[in-house]
């Protein structure tokens, strides 16, 4: 056991407790905010994980634009404010069997799996490798520009979709 | 002497080795120290809030032709304290409609993010291969440390809006964050031009590498930082949602006693914080003509000088300008800021691949910066003649004279 | 880089719990005498009619929609503004750039004709 | 001492499996997409994992670009998902998707 494993035994406790809580609690405004609880757990793993611009971009994006986002359409409807005496529809108790099958199965495989672990420091310099793997022509250079029309389509969409008459 | 001309770091050191040489593992000696830097920088928060405070209330009185506070001793500069007294030993109303947890888990969760962008503030020269690292000013993503933390604060805030269980503080909060988001995109697209320059996102080598001060490099990145910071920290012209003539003070209206203070200490943390990173950006940190090198015991004093200089400037925009309108605030982030800070981007991106010498791309900046800024008049002349003479309406935000609709 | 987290984790755990403190201080000194007029919704004196929420504009969705799509912008862009000063990497990088900010301030441009970024 | 990385995996694939729950079980249109949400976070978790674990050695950095194109998509998703939402209860004033089940408004 070492700071690593207690650092990360808390971080789980976090974003499962957090996610638990967005799928049970009956008031939706705080299931956003168990919701944004689960983000800042895995921001931690990312920190654990030394992807250190992940963990940032995840506080960003995750917790700064797209709960802020849900939190915005949950007040534009009048359901926000009463708890719900209706959270399930009819095949929750078949959504509940898929999910728990599908967690033995994934855990099954994860644990069979014997995975090419190999323990070596990350690059000082990751995020400037980063930033060169976006731009180089024979890395990520389409994915980088095909994300800004992604944006942009979704951009155009929803403001379409959302604006009053 | 040299010892006290390097004070701070060979204070640390010798700390560090007296923890080693009582046989704690090098770990624990390290944890002490940043416990220690960390208590500082909380006091220092706090300090930011008893001392900032009487001097806005004196410079605004001053600038209003008026003595301001001038009754507790001496000069009305005690008054701070008197407030933190009278603010802790109010009652916390828990009002009834309110959601308990959510209410009282917002005032906790506005002031950490406040607190915790101390971490990346750089005080000093410190070399990124040290031992001995004081605070993380090293940190790989500083500057993107400080904008997803201050994105954590719209959450807060929402939650205050929401658990007081009041039709005005939910729409206070809404306000709020629009505001918040709105100006945190130029806010972003300047820092983006620093991070170009330098190469770097610590906020210790942005200083380093910065040989002429940024504000005198590039003026429209600063400038545009400064106007958005202003708008994300609520101050004056951008205050229109927590005036007091306009929607009871927004998302705080139910608060009261030492919650209340608590967005209170928060706002002055963050301008602190604020002011301390537009210097380290803009103004060379804690860098003052070689002085820092010399006495490296005084980078600390210059920060804090710089910051109260960037402080001054905000209380001096206050005394002077008007409360901006509501349909002004979020047309001029949109329709204004993020225009210049996305051309303004190009532009420095254009320079760092034209000169490597810092003075040249000093030189080819500015002259970009001027030109842009002149572009800019003329755009806006040329399309506020239009809206005369035509009688068009071409500034949508011109046209808006009906006040705007609520909500 | 660990190292710095540690510094950033013992932090996280000293604002928490200065904010615990300040209010449980508080909480020590302070008077608690609710009653029914104090404790009620600060309004205009009578009671509040109907809940809390009221129906807010979808101009607020709109504003927070065009705030992600730049958000995203920015994540794409601070590696590569990092990146951008290194040895090797030429005006083509700039290029790419230009594109990538073309495109997304024909959205921006797009919800101002559409006056999605007039506050109605 | 790092952590193994099938802890990691197993955290995701529970976090992903709360995910699939939440969007199969709930009635509101806007629980399903916080559903959603957490499935695509496993996910990331996933790639980051295997980037450090597994990729890290060729100092690549496909992993993290990975994750960040997701964390596009989902935002992307986010945005016109709610816009969607916005509409039909502007439209039938409800949020229930299974009340909103036919295909006009």
């Amino acid at each position: 056991m070492s700071v690593q494993h207690a650092v990360f035994i808390i971080l789980s406790a976090i974003a499962l407790i957090g996610a638990l809580g967005v799928v049970l609690n009956r008031r939706l405004f705080r299931s956003a905010l168990f919701l944004v609880l689960s983000f800042v757990g895995v921001a931690g793993f990312y920190i654990l994980l030394e992807a250190e611009l992940l963990a940032m971009i995840q506080l960003l994006v995750y917790v700064g634009a797209i709960a802020i986002l849900i939190i915005f359409a949950i007040m534009l409807s009048r359901q926000a404010m009463v708890a719900d005496d209706k959270v399930l529809n009819e095949q929750w108790a078949l959504g509940w069997l898929v999910a728990v099958l599908l967690f033995a199965a994934l855990v099954y495989v994860l644990v069979k799996v014997n995975w090419p672990v190999v323990e070596v420091a990350v690059p000082a310099n990751s995020i400037q490798r980063l930033g060169e793997s976006l731009v180089n022509p024979n890395g990520f250079v389409l994915p980088f520009e095909v994300a800004s029309v992604l944006l942009l389509v979704a951009l155009v969409g929803a403001v379409i979709i959302a604006r009053e008459k | 002497m040299d010892y006290v001309l390097n004070l701070w770091v060979n204070l640390a050191t010798d700390l560090y080795q007296l923890f080693l040489g009582w046989g704690l593992p090098a770990w624990g000696a390290k944890l002490i120290i940043d416990f220690v830097i960390i208590l500082i920088l909380v006091i220092l928060g706090v300090l930011a809030v008893i001392v900032l405070t009487p001097m806005e209330r004196k410079v605004i009185a001053r600038m209003q032709d008026r003595p301001g506070p001038n009754r507790a001793w001496p000069f009305g500069l005690s008054q701070a304290f008197a407030d933190a007294i009278k603010m802790l030993t109010k009652e916390m109303i828990l009002p009834r409609n309110a959601d308990r947890l959510i209410y009282t888990a917002a005032p906790i969760l506005i002031v950490i993010p406040a607190l915790m962008i101390y971490a990346v503030l750089p005080f000093g020269p410190q070399a990124a291969d040290a031992e001995l690292q004081l605070g993380a000013t090293n940190l790989n993503v500083g500057v993107l440390y400080f904008v997803a933390l201050g994105s954590v604060a719209s959450i807060a805030i929402l939650m205050a809006g929401w658990g007081s269980n009041n039709k005005f503080a939910l729409l206070g909060a809404f306000r709020v964050v629009n505001q918040l988001i709105a100006y945190e995109v130029p806010m972003i697209l300047s820092l983006l031009a620093v991070v170009v320059l330098t190469g770097t996102m610590a906020t210790q080598q942005i200083v380093e590498v910065q040989s002429i001060p940024y504000l005198i490099v590039m003026p429209i990145a600063a400038l545009t930082f400064l106007a958005s910071a202003m708008a994300e920290l609520n101050r004056s012209p951008f205050d229109l949602l927590e005036a007091e003539s306009e929607l009871v003070a927004g998302y705080q209206v139910e608060y009261g006693g030492m919650k209340f203070a608590m967005f209170y200490i928060a706002e002055y943390v963050n301008i602190l914080s604020t002011s301390i990173l537009f210097a380290a950006l803009f103004l060379g940190g804690y860098k003052f003509f070689g002085l820092e090198e010399v006495a490296p015991v005084l980078a600390p004093f210059i920060v804090l000088g710089k910051a109260v200089a960037v402080f001054f400037i905000m209380l001096w925009t206050r005394g002077t300008f008007p409360r901006i309108r509501l349909d002004q605030l979020a047309g001029l982030a949109w329709k204004f800021l993020v225009p210049i800070g996305l051309v303004n981007l190009l532009l420095v991106a254009l320079v760092v691949k034209l000169s490597a010498n810092p003075w040249a791309q000093a030189g080819l900046l500015l002259l970009g910066n001027l030109i842009i800024l002149a572009v800019t008049f003329l755009i806006i002349t040329l399309v506020e003649r239009r809206a005369k003479s035509g009688g068009a309406v071409v500034l949508s935000e011109a046209q808006n004279l009906t006040p705007a609709a609520e909500r | 880089m660990l190292s710095d987290y540690i510094f950033i984790g013992v932090f996280l755990v000293v604002a928490v719990l200065f904010g615990l403190v300040a209010l449980g201080v508080a909480w020590l000194f302070s008077p608690r005498k609710p009653n029914p007029v104090k404790t009620s919704t600060y309004e205009c004196g009578l009671e509040t009619i109907g809940d809390t929420w009221v129906q807010f504009r979808a101009q607020y969705y709109i504003y927070a929609l065009v705030f992600v799509v730049f958000d995203i912008e920015a994540v794409f862009l601070f590696p590569w503004a990092v990146a951008y000063g290194a040895e090797g990497i030429g005006l083509w990088a700039l290029g790419e750039a230009f594109l990538f900010l073309a495109i997304l301030t024909v959205g921006l441009v797009y919800a101002w004709r559409k006056g999605a970024l007039r506050w109605m | 001492m790092q952590v193994p990385l099938s802890w990691y995996l197993i955290v995701a694939a529970a976090l992903f499996c709360i995910g699939l729950y939440g969007v199969l079980s709930r009635r509101n249109a806007i629980g399903i997409l916080m559903g959603v949400e957490l499935m695509l976070n496993a996910v990331n978790v996933n790639l980051i994992a295997f980037w450090r674990y597994v990729e890290a050695v060729r100092a690549t950095m496909a992993g993290q670009v990975f994750a960040i194109i997701v964390i596009t998509v989902a935002a992307a998703e986010a945005a016109v998902g709610l816009a969607l939402i916005i509409a039909i209860y502007r439209n039938r004033h409800t949020v229930d998707v299974t009340e909103a089940d036919q295909l006009k408004l």
